[in-house]
């Protein structure tokens, strides 16, 4: 019996849950060396800025315990260079993608909108939030609700009514359920999250820090427990949204508990720095979780760990034993 | 593509670790200059990157075996120097853009520093089989620091060892030695792996005598495969144009005189895409 | 050559740098078995409340990669209990001790000072202000700048003057520099960062939370550069305030990397868990750190990493190789 | 106190994995009932938290050796199971309050389920050194689940074994065949080791006997040295109040009647300290 892993983003379907996380895939030729792109849920591509950007300088990366910080600062090739070439590359092969972007004021987020808004292949739009925003004092917008909102408002007002538009959170805030109450209620029709964490690390030997850009992003399993937490949050509020859950996801299991506390989707980055087959492999083990616990459909798994305590699973037709994770 | 191998033997070869590892598929799609990435730390390690290894030799027997020569430096070489026969170790590879290989049989120089040295046998191979002239300049902190001198001379036209200590060669630098051994050799190409400050160096020389130099460059790596983004280093592009463009990928080997050495570690203003820079407009 | 590991928290000076993290080292008498707490910088109590509390049920763990979660909800004595039987073991024997206060209103947090304002034996106080507050329901006064400062002002005011109060600090906000600024602004004589994330995690087996608290504190490797990364953004911004750094410390390369941030002192929290003597391994091996790089004295490591690029690191006497960290 | 131990052997006893660690200072303070934490996953782990361990066996070779019986539950106890000869191992111990002892010489009746009748035999040779009589009653789900049936068979008056799918004794729950032991050898105490729900219906038995029952609890630990404060149960004191107490600092061996099972997960209402409970003014 196998079970069913389609999912919905809004009305669009994707016929499994994993997608890659943006910025972790580039333009998605690499890890077509490895396997066939068709085989994800959806591809995400990296946040795609309005020019072209050669980012911040190096060391962009340093390890920590469980996770990595990264400075990589959007390097990319602009919007003019991801049209002409990396866009029509998913496209004609038919991959699901959803188009992250990326910017520095409303208007750029806004043209970058009108740019994606004609051009075929996107299947979502996911409007990194995580940038600082230019005319507040390089304030992330993610961390300031009705900036988010203000983003996402003009951005779905001139995207397509069929292309949903997800916004992506991050967790340095007080309250991540008012930010993402802000962006739903600006007509977002999902939600993603996190984003990384600001962290940073200190060489010990050259006695400065590790990072040429001094403080970078913290992603990998360190951060599963806080995006288990954001979505729980945020499905307990907003119970109607669709999410999509990000950070830290290395195995199916890591993927299942984002699916538990509410999420649809899953989103897969440093796992594929490590693993260039770890979406495939998360698909398959969360199959196989969902399988053993006698589901038969994902969708009937999100958000379940909501459920009052008490209350029968009933899902779960067999309860079998697990052997080690 | 990834491969879980096995172990066949360990040994330490001067200051260096050696492993040999079975791994058909990666053995079979070698060419000099690729390398590898390994998996650190096993099973619920808190090690989450790989770490980039180059493969200094390939084997076939056990269906294809590939050897990584390394030094310990932090916690993931470490592990690895812990390894035993048997144990089994996670690698994804062959990667990156192997040395091309000159059409005609000209006269090589190949000038490793430390453990870069061992991704140039596999290469100077292939230089003989292709009937080209090999010289080695090899260098080192001290003489258990050079790696494969002994192989070296048994391949090799001449080998000039170098050791900043005197210790073995002469005392200083493989650039110290170089010229003099280009001009010896009438060397067409020269071919290096070494710390970016040699390769620079290394480069400046070639350049002097205006032939040829394939650089393999060392950056820090998350993902070996070109989707972090992490490892760029400023390149110069056929079109003039520098480009922050990945060591995984594009590289590691480069043309030395594209490489700007100088500029590596930071976003030089002319590079496409630099913060302000006019060179925004240039693609 | 020794290093001179004296540290001043405000004017009261401590012999070395290394404390236990508030809620990590009960009484002090559970690790006065394995050794001297005198060899202590100093013992940070748990955080005291007004009535005895029973805390939170069971399960109130669960491992995390890297970390751990943790909702214990401040189970404790009392202050009545705590000022007749705990305070008065250690300060019988001389233990320097930072005693930590939890309140859920600002009534509660200054009825608090005072009851300690006059007892014995209390080196500073630390206002653990990770507490929900009763009066904006029940939102954390660690994520509010001016709830936070409005308890500062209190206690400090409430406290003698030659005890230094210690703000206590949350991660989980937009802008860690603001609240600091406002404790400071309210009379905070040092500060104390970081207190745990707010994490979650979901059984896979049960399909519910982990915990019975359902979130829980994040503690651990895991939080490292994230306490990095605050200590350093608040010793940029407010160079003169004294920081104990927390969060995440388990060698003392990782409390070297927060000195280097900018903190003068170390809470030792989860490594306690794992390793009982870990704090006195902290302070040997952070002391033989320094000693390998010239450092004659803590003091001039203390945000060493700040200095701008190119500038000479004039502590440094001699450069010599490190082995394997 | 904190050791790192060697690993003098590994074997498996049916279902169980069991480990002999060279642990002398452990050893030498050892008290039956005592656990100890070991640290699991090696250097660079991603596990933080050690695991806790009732100590099986000690022994006076090699300076004093610690005996550890498991069974494989989560990624750290899977660890421990690939531990070879030779490997260390890094103990925290002993900890918590062993079993109390009768003065005088009594009938007792020893109970354990699972790996928890480990902990049970060095008990039984203190109890038998006392000059007390000793009755086993094991349990398990099947056959190879049950611990120690030869060994308690060569130690114990009688033994009686259960099975809940009655491969080995009687098919049912040592608390089935607890009552006629019980009577039968007119005992004057139980001890018990064993699952929470398990020991909470040994209790009751003992109580309908009106004889003392100390049982060995337990509970999710991350520290096992009484600081964490994760570890807690609702137990009722001398004074008839019910605290959160620790099983790792208080237990894990208390009077069975003392704890309220029941209440085990919850934070009963009237608590020390319970919110918003009138017991706030208890202390
Ligand atoms: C293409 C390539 C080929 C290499 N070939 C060899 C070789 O044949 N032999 C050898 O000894 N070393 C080689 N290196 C360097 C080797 O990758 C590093 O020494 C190693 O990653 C250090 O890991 P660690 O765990 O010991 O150190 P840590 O400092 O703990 O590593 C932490 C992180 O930084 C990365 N990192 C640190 N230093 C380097 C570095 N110099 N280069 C790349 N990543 C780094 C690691 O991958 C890891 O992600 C090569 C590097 C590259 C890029
Ligand atoms: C006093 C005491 C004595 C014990 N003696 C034995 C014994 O002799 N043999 C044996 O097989 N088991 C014993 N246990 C249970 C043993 O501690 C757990 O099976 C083990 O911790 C599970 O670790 P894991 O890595 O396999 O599981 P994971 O689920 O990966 O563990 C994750 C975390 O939860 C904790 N944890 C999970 N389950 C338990 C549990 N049941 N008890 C305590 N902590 C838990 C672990 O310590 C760890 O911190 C004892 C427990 C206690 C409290
Ligand atoms: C190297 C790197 C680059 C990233 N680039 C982007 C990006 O361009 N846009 C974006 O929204 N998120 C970006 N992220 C964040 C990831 O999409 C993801 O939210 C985060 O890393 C947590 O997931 P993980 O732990 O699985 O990596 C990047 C993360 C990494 C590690
Ligand atoms: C079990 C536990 C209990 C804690 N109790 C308190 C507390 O009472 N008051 C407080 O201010 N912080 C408390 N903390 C937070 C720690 O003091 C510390 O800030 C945090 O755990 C990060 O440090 P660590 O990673 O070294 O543990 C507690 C942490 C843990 C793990
Ligand atoms: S290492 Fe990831 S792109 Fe090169
Ligand atoms: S396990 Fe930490 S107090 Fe018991």
């Amino acid at each position: 019996m196998s079970v069913d892993m389609r999912t919905f983003l809004a009305h669009v379907e994707l016929a499994n849950p994993i997608t890659t996380a943006a910025g972790c895939a580039s333009s998605g030729r690499e890890l077509a060396q490895f396997f066939d792109l068709h085989r994800l849920g959806a591809l995400t591509t990296r946040s795609i800025t309005m020019a072209p950007r050669a980012g911040r300088p190096t060391p962009r990366m340093a390890e920590t315990p469980s996770g990595m910080l990264n400075a990589v600062g959007l390097q990319g090739p602009g919007i003019e260079a991801f049209l002409e070439r990396e866009l029509p590359w998913l496209a004609q092969r038919g991959i699901k993608t959803i188009v992250s972007i990326g910017g520095g004021t409303v208007a750029e987020y806004s043209e970058l909108a009108r740019r994606l808004a004609d051009a075929p292949g996107v299947t979502a739009l996911e409007v990194n939030l995580s940038c600082p925003n230019m005319e507040d004092r390089g304030r992330v917008f993610a961390r300031e609700g009705s900036a988010a909102a203000e983003v996402i408002a003009s951005v779905r007002s001139i995207m397509r009514y069929d292309v949903p538009v997800v916004a992506k959170l991050a967790p340095d805030v007080a309250d991540i359920v008012s930010v993402a109450r802000a962006c739903v209620d600006a007509g977002a029709d999902a939600l993603s999250m996190i984003n990384n964490p600001l962290g940073m690390a200190i060489d010990t030997e050259a006695l400065r820090p590790s990072l040429a850009a001094v403080t970078g992003g913290l992603s990998g399993p360190a951060i599963l427990p806080l995006a288990v937490r954001c979505v729980w949050q945020v499905h307990a509020a907003l119970p109607g949204v669709p999410l999509i859950g990000v950070g830290g996801v290395m195995t199916g299991r890591d993927a299942f508990q984002l699916v538990l506390a509410g999420a649809c989707a899953v989103g897969v980055g440093t796992a594929l720095f490590h693993d260039p087959y770890a979406c495939l492999r998360i698909e398959r083990e969360l199959e196989e979780l969902l399988r053993a616990r006698g589901f038969q459909r994902l969708a009937d798994a999100v958000g379940l760990a909501h459920r009052p305590p008490g209350s029968a699973p009933r899902h779960l037709l067999v309860d079998t034993e697990e052997s080690t994770p | 593509m990834q491969v879980t191998g096995t172990v066949l033997t360990t040994r330490r070869v001067d200051a260096y670790h050696a492993l040999t590892v079975v791994a058909p598929g990666i053995a079979e799609r070698y060419r000099p200059g690729h390398f590898v990435s390994v998996a650190v730390g096993g099973p619920y390690t808190s090690m989450v990157t790989r770490r980039a290894l180059s493969i200094h030799d390939v084997k076939s027997d056990y269906g294809g075996t590939v050897e990584l020569v390394f030094t310990v430096r932090g916690a993931g070489t470490a592990w690895l120097a812990e390894r035993r026969a048997r144990d089994t170790l996670d690698l994804v590879g062959p990667l990156g853009r192997p040395f091309p290989l000159p059409r005609d049989p000209v006269h090589c120089v190949l000038v490793g520093s430390e453990y870069g040295s061992a991704v140039l046998f596999p290469l100077a191979d292939a230089l003989l089989a292709r009937g080209c002239r090999v010289d080695f300049v090899l260098g080192g902190a001290g003489a258990e620091r050079v790696f494969g001198a002994m192989r070296a001379r048994r391949m090799a036209e001449t080998t000039t060892l170098t050791t900043e200590d005197g210790s073995l060669g002469l005392r200083g630098k493989v650039t110290d030695a170089l010229p003099s051994v280009i001009a010896d050799t009438r060397a067409d190409a020269v071919y290096a792996c070494a710390p970016m400050e040699t390769l620079r160096a290394v480069t400046a020389v070639a350049m002097e005598f205006d032939i040829p130099v394939q650089v393999a460059v060392e950056e820090s790596m998350a993902c070996g495969i070109g989707v972090c983004m992490t490892c760029v280093l400023p390149v110069i592009g056929d079109d003039g144009a520098t480009r922050m463009v990945r060591a995984c990928a594009e590289g590691p080997v480069f043309r030395g005189e594209r490489v700007r050495f100088e500029d590596v570690g930071t976003i030089p203003f002319d590079a496409l895409g630099a913060p302000g820079g006019g060179a925004r407009h240039v693609s």
